[in-house]
């Protein structure tokens, strides 16, 4: 089980090939959002789960349902919006700043509103600038309920401000006119962890295979094989285990 | 028109053995869009041979045999045959409609239907009854109304009921058919089956019927031996109907 | 179980949210379906009483459309809603209309294709006798229509179905947005990414239980009509 | 059997001039399923009045009228009426087929949907003129076969047909219906209307026939006077037919 | 254009990939539809000639039924296959039998629903000659079957567009795993979500020429079939 947001981007096309030629190990991907993810695997139906939503994670881990969680790589939000940029968002400096400029502009923003890692982390962008967006839902807040493709489809028909990961952002194919206004504030880091299922609540689970491929992940071979990952030129995944 | 000779029907050892007989409507009772359609019929038919059923249009010949033959539950009243009741003795009868459904299947196929366990000889035997043995493999939907008419009759008689019922059976037969299976009825009812028709054709009636039944709005006006029916004709009604008066 | 006990405890607090969401679901698909009956009903009757070249292709293609993916049929009306679209002056898209615009593109082929056969076969009994009395054009189709009365409900239920039970389409066009265009599915959807199942199967039994009563009701009207009148 | 008058069908000034005569059928030819069920069929109809077509089952009746009517399209051969081709005097005809199909409506309904023009009037002296008048609210489809018929045929007449043609429309009436039908077919053709009617009742031909048309084989085999045909049948088919006998 | 374009590159190019995902959606959809039609056709029989109290209910829940919404189908049939759950010991989650598994309940509904309606029909016609020659029970049912063979293959072009289709349950339950369970919907879904819309419309493009494929050799088929018989 893995969030959207790591399929979409297209490294897993990248990286299991290399792991099967180093391991053997062939690895199945169901790529839903971070909050689907950590329940499937709730249900035992998974060996391994790959998202980012931290605090989720350590409770999955605290439950027990996972037997350890390391800190695997980040990468970065960006805000992704219409050409003209009514919230002139290319002069925000910070994050805040930025999601400010967009709720007292009246410009559109559509959020997942689904859960996901990315949504938690825009929510919590949200409250620590003191807005509450919920008030707006419907109007200019658009709660799209969908994953990062489809809510990025829906702002780009819309003409809305959307925060993407920088992954997803990069490889999104039906642009049209909308383009990266922010980025680069250390608050829209993003962290990736990897759990393997436990065994002792799911018997049934592949511990081997999962054992395998969570220590490839983390070895210099896996982090190498992540950090050589690019599009259009540039790295979208920074490895940072310890 | 000629006229094929009139063979006796006097009862045989196998026709006193009928097991449906006697047939003995009781107080029958039918509405259909507040009308009474059958309104308390009583009638009791002892004798085997050919009972004929006449009336006019409307006059519930048809529901009166459907009720026999189990289609319709009467509302009220009650129906016996023999010890059986109308479920019980559905078996061993047997009834062609008015309008015969035809399967959408070819000539053979549609005997083969009725009696599945029957060889090929039997079914182009009883193809050959009705004269429609070079028609076997023709779609049956696509004969003449004629040819659908005897296909019928043919598909009715495959398993040898002991109750045979004909509504209006050879109404688009040419004669040459008609004298055919009236022959083949009255074989069918020297072996020992009860035969019950309906027929607006004086003609055929008068060579066939031993006895005729005549139905007007709903009740059995008359029940008469043929030969007094049609010579003396006792109610108003039936004079009328023979005579081509119309009844209100 | 779970699902019931959730589908009934929404029911019973009268959720306004849920009531909102169920409220949009029966306008979008009822009018789509509306909008789709009255195309699909006389297009499937005029393709099964008219004889001309490319007839059976057409029927064919009616067919064929009923297997059009959702998605696909969203993201043509995406494209055409869409702002950089022929029709994106209108500024239809992520508004209930153009809902309702992909579920007509959706079911107009599944009522056109089921009515299409239903009225051949009634053109089968019927042909020779309207031919005879000169009933041609519309009013053999609308003669045909009235007569196929009870056997065309069916075929507009299942357009009912799956305009209702629809998600794909209308979560490209709508956008799934909460108090603007969310309907039961997509809010299904939703809740189902978020691993709320629980939610999303008591979801789920609310709108089957909307389904069951919405063909209650059309078997029941039907059924006293067929008494009253005749098959 | 009562007989009813016998009237003299003698052309008057209106039959003259009905514009559908003479018709000509020539060279008709039709194949199903590798049989010639029309084989090179010729037939020239010039007097007005009501001619029947008689013969055997499966003999091609049906099929020859509904070429006329412009249901079929023969495989090969012509058809004229008058100056006109099938399509274009098709609205001018009128048909009652064998097996009537009537709507999933009333009575009334029925009536209407061939006339939508006619008013209320107009729809109950036509079921008046086939006794039907108190049947005008219930379904259609639910009305005995004797009553189905004459609804169909007060249809038919609705629209003051030039051409009507009847298959075996009164062969489920009872007789007092017959009678009443053979005399509306008797008006309708004094009034102008060419009538050309299949039928195997003989007395029905011999009341109404001003000339019969004997088809065998999906071949005219004779064609004459009806005194003459009865009295005095010229070829082996009609004796035979006429006598009740198989023809094969 | 530009999906037409896509759609005829893919197919010349000979896509390996597409055709992988080309054929498992046929094999998937053939295989339920397959399995929906054993089921449908019979029980749809049953229903329309048989009367017993609470037929009709049976019947309007058949079609209410046609509106059970994929993404609740998908969810229950996670929930019974899932590790957790009672048929969790097949492991049978995420594999091409689960999505066959969804679509058989999603379509069979269908099936037996419109199929219903065309026996009742001509139930209406044979009940009393069946009646009177004694043809009850499977006989029966299998009889009707047979006398309405062509009229029931738009019933199973239906259920076949259904299924094909139809991507809200069997990405559910089949996860979308490449060189797994992916298929066509689900690849069009991703490639959408992907932003890549000329990609998704072309394997849309491609789908939907199969179902024309399908649809016209079925109604070729049909037509042979009817002409050297008889309607
Ligand atoms: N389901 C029904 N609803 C209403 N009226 C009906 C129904 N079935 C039959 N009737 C009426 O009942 C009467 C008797 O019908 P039935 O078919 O028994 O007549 P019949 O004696 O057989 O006449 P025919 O000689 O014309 O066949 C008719 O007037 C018919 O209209
Ligand atoms: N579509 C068809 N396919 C094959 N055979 C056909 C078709 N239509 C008619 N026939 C055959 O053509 C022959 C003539 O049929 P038609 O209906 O004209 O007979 P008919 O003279 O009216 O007989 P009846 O007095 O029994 O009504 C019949 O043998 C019939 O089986
Ligand atoms: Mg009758
Ligand atoms: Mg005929």
């Amino acid at each position: 089980q893995s969030t959207t947001s790591t399929k979409n981007s297209g490294l897993y096309d990248y990286l299991l090939p290399v792991l099967k030629q180093d391991t053997g190990l062939t690895v199945n991907v169901v790529a839903v959002g971070t909050g689907q993810a950590i329940k499937n695997a709730m249900r035992c139906d998974g060996d391994v789960l790959l998202v980012h939503a931290k605090a989720s994670e350590e409770r999955f881990v605290a439950e027990g349902y996972g037997s350890m969680r390391w800190d695997l790589m980040y990468n970065d939000f960006v805000i992704v919006g219409p050409e003209q940029d009514p919230a002139k968002l290319r002069q925000a400096s910070t994050a805040l700043d930025a999601l400010t400029r967009i709720a007292t502009s009246g410009a559109k923003f559509a959020s997942r509103a689904d859960d996901s890692g990315t949504h938690k982390k825009e929510r919590a962008l949200w409250a620590s600038a003191g807005i509450d967006p919920e008030l707006g839902s419907g109007q200019w807040y658009m709660e799209t309920g969908s994953g990062m493709g489809a809510t990025l489809n829906t702002g780009i028909g819309l003409g809305a401000y959307v925060m993407t990961d920088r992954a997803t952002w990069i490889k999104f194919g039906n642009k049209q006119d909308t383009t990266l206004l922010f980025d680069g504030d250390p608050a829209l880091f993003n962290q990736y962890g990897v759990i393997p299922v436990s065994q002792k609540k799911c018997p049934t689970v592949n511990a081997q295979g999962a054992r395998v491929f969570t220590e490839w992940l983390l070895s210099d071979r896996g982090q190498a094989a992540i950090a050589a990952y690019q599009v259009a030129g540039k790295p979208l995944f920074f490895p940072n285990a310890d | 028109m000629a006229r094929s000779p009139r063979y006796g029907n006097l009862p045989n050892d196998a026709n006193m053995l009928n097991p449906l007989l006697p047939i003995r409507f009781h107080d029958l009772r039918l509405k259909r869009r507040h009308r009474r359609v059958l309104d308390n019929l009583n009638l009791l038919i002892k004798d085997p041979g050919i009972t004929v059923i006449m009336g006019p249009n409307g006059a519930g010949k048809s529901l009166t045999l459907r009720c026999l033959h189990g289609l319709i539950k009467p509302d009220r009243g009650s129906i016996a045959l023999g010890a059986l009741s109308v479920a019980d003795s559905q078996r061993q009868q047997a009834m062609v409609f008015q309008h015969p459904v035809l399967l959408r299947r070819n000539v053979m196929q549609n005997l083969a239907f009725a009696k599945p366990e029957a060889d090929h000889r039997e079914l182009i035997d009883a193809l050959t009854a009705v004269n429609l043995d070079d028609r076997a493999e023709q779609p049956a939907r696509l004969l003449s109304g004629g040819e659908q008419q005897r296909l019928a009759l043919a598909r009715a008689l495959l398993n040898q009921p002991k109750l045979l019922l004909l509504d209006e059976a050879t109404a688009s037969l040419d004669p040459a058919s008609v004298l055919l299976i009236e022959s083949l009825i009255r074989k069918q009812s020297q072996a020992g089956t009860k035969v019950i028709l309906i027929s607006h054709d004086q003609g055929q009636a008068r060579r066939l019927a031993d006895d005729v039944v005549f139905i007007c709005r709903g009740q059995v006006v008359e029940h008469r031996p043929a030969d007094a029916f049609f010579s003396h004709p006792e109610s108003r009604e039936a004079q009328a109907y023979l005579a081509g008066d119309i009844i209100v | 179980m779970d699902a019931l006990t959730e589908a009934f405890r929404l029911i019973i607090t009268l959720d306004p949210d849920l009531f909102e969401i169920l409220g949009l679901s029966i306008r979008v698909s009822l009018i789509a379906l509306a909008i789709a009956t009255v195309i699909g009903l006389p297009l499937g009757t005029y393709l099964a009483i008219n004889k001309f070249p490319g007839r059976r292709v057409l029927i064919t293609l009616l067919n064929a459309l009923m297997g059009m993916p959702p998605v696909v049929v969203g993201l043509m009306v995406y494209l055409m809603l869409s702002r950089s679209g022929p029709l994106g002056g209108l500024g239809l898209l992520y508004t209930p209309t153009a809902m309702i615009i992909a579920q007509v593109v959706l079911i107009t082929p599944i009522i056109a294709a089921l009515s299409n056969q239903v009225i051949e076969n009634l053109y089968q009994e019927y042909r020779d006798t309207f031919y005879s009395l000169g009933i041609t054009g519309s009013k053999a189709v609308i003669a045909y229509l009235v007569d196929a009365r009870y056997s065309l409900t069916t075929c507009i239920l299942a357009g009912f179905g799956r305009a209702i039970a629809e998600v794909g389409a209308v979560i490209i066009v709508g956008g799934n947005i909460d108090h603007l265009t969310r309907v039961m599915t997509t809010a299904i959807a939703l809740e189902t990414s978020k691993g709320n199942l629980t939610l999303a199967l008591g979801l789920g039994t609310v709108l089957l239980t909307l389904a069951i009563l919405v063909n209650g009701a059309v078997t029941a009207v039907r059924e006293f009509a067929k008494r009253r009148q005749y098959a």
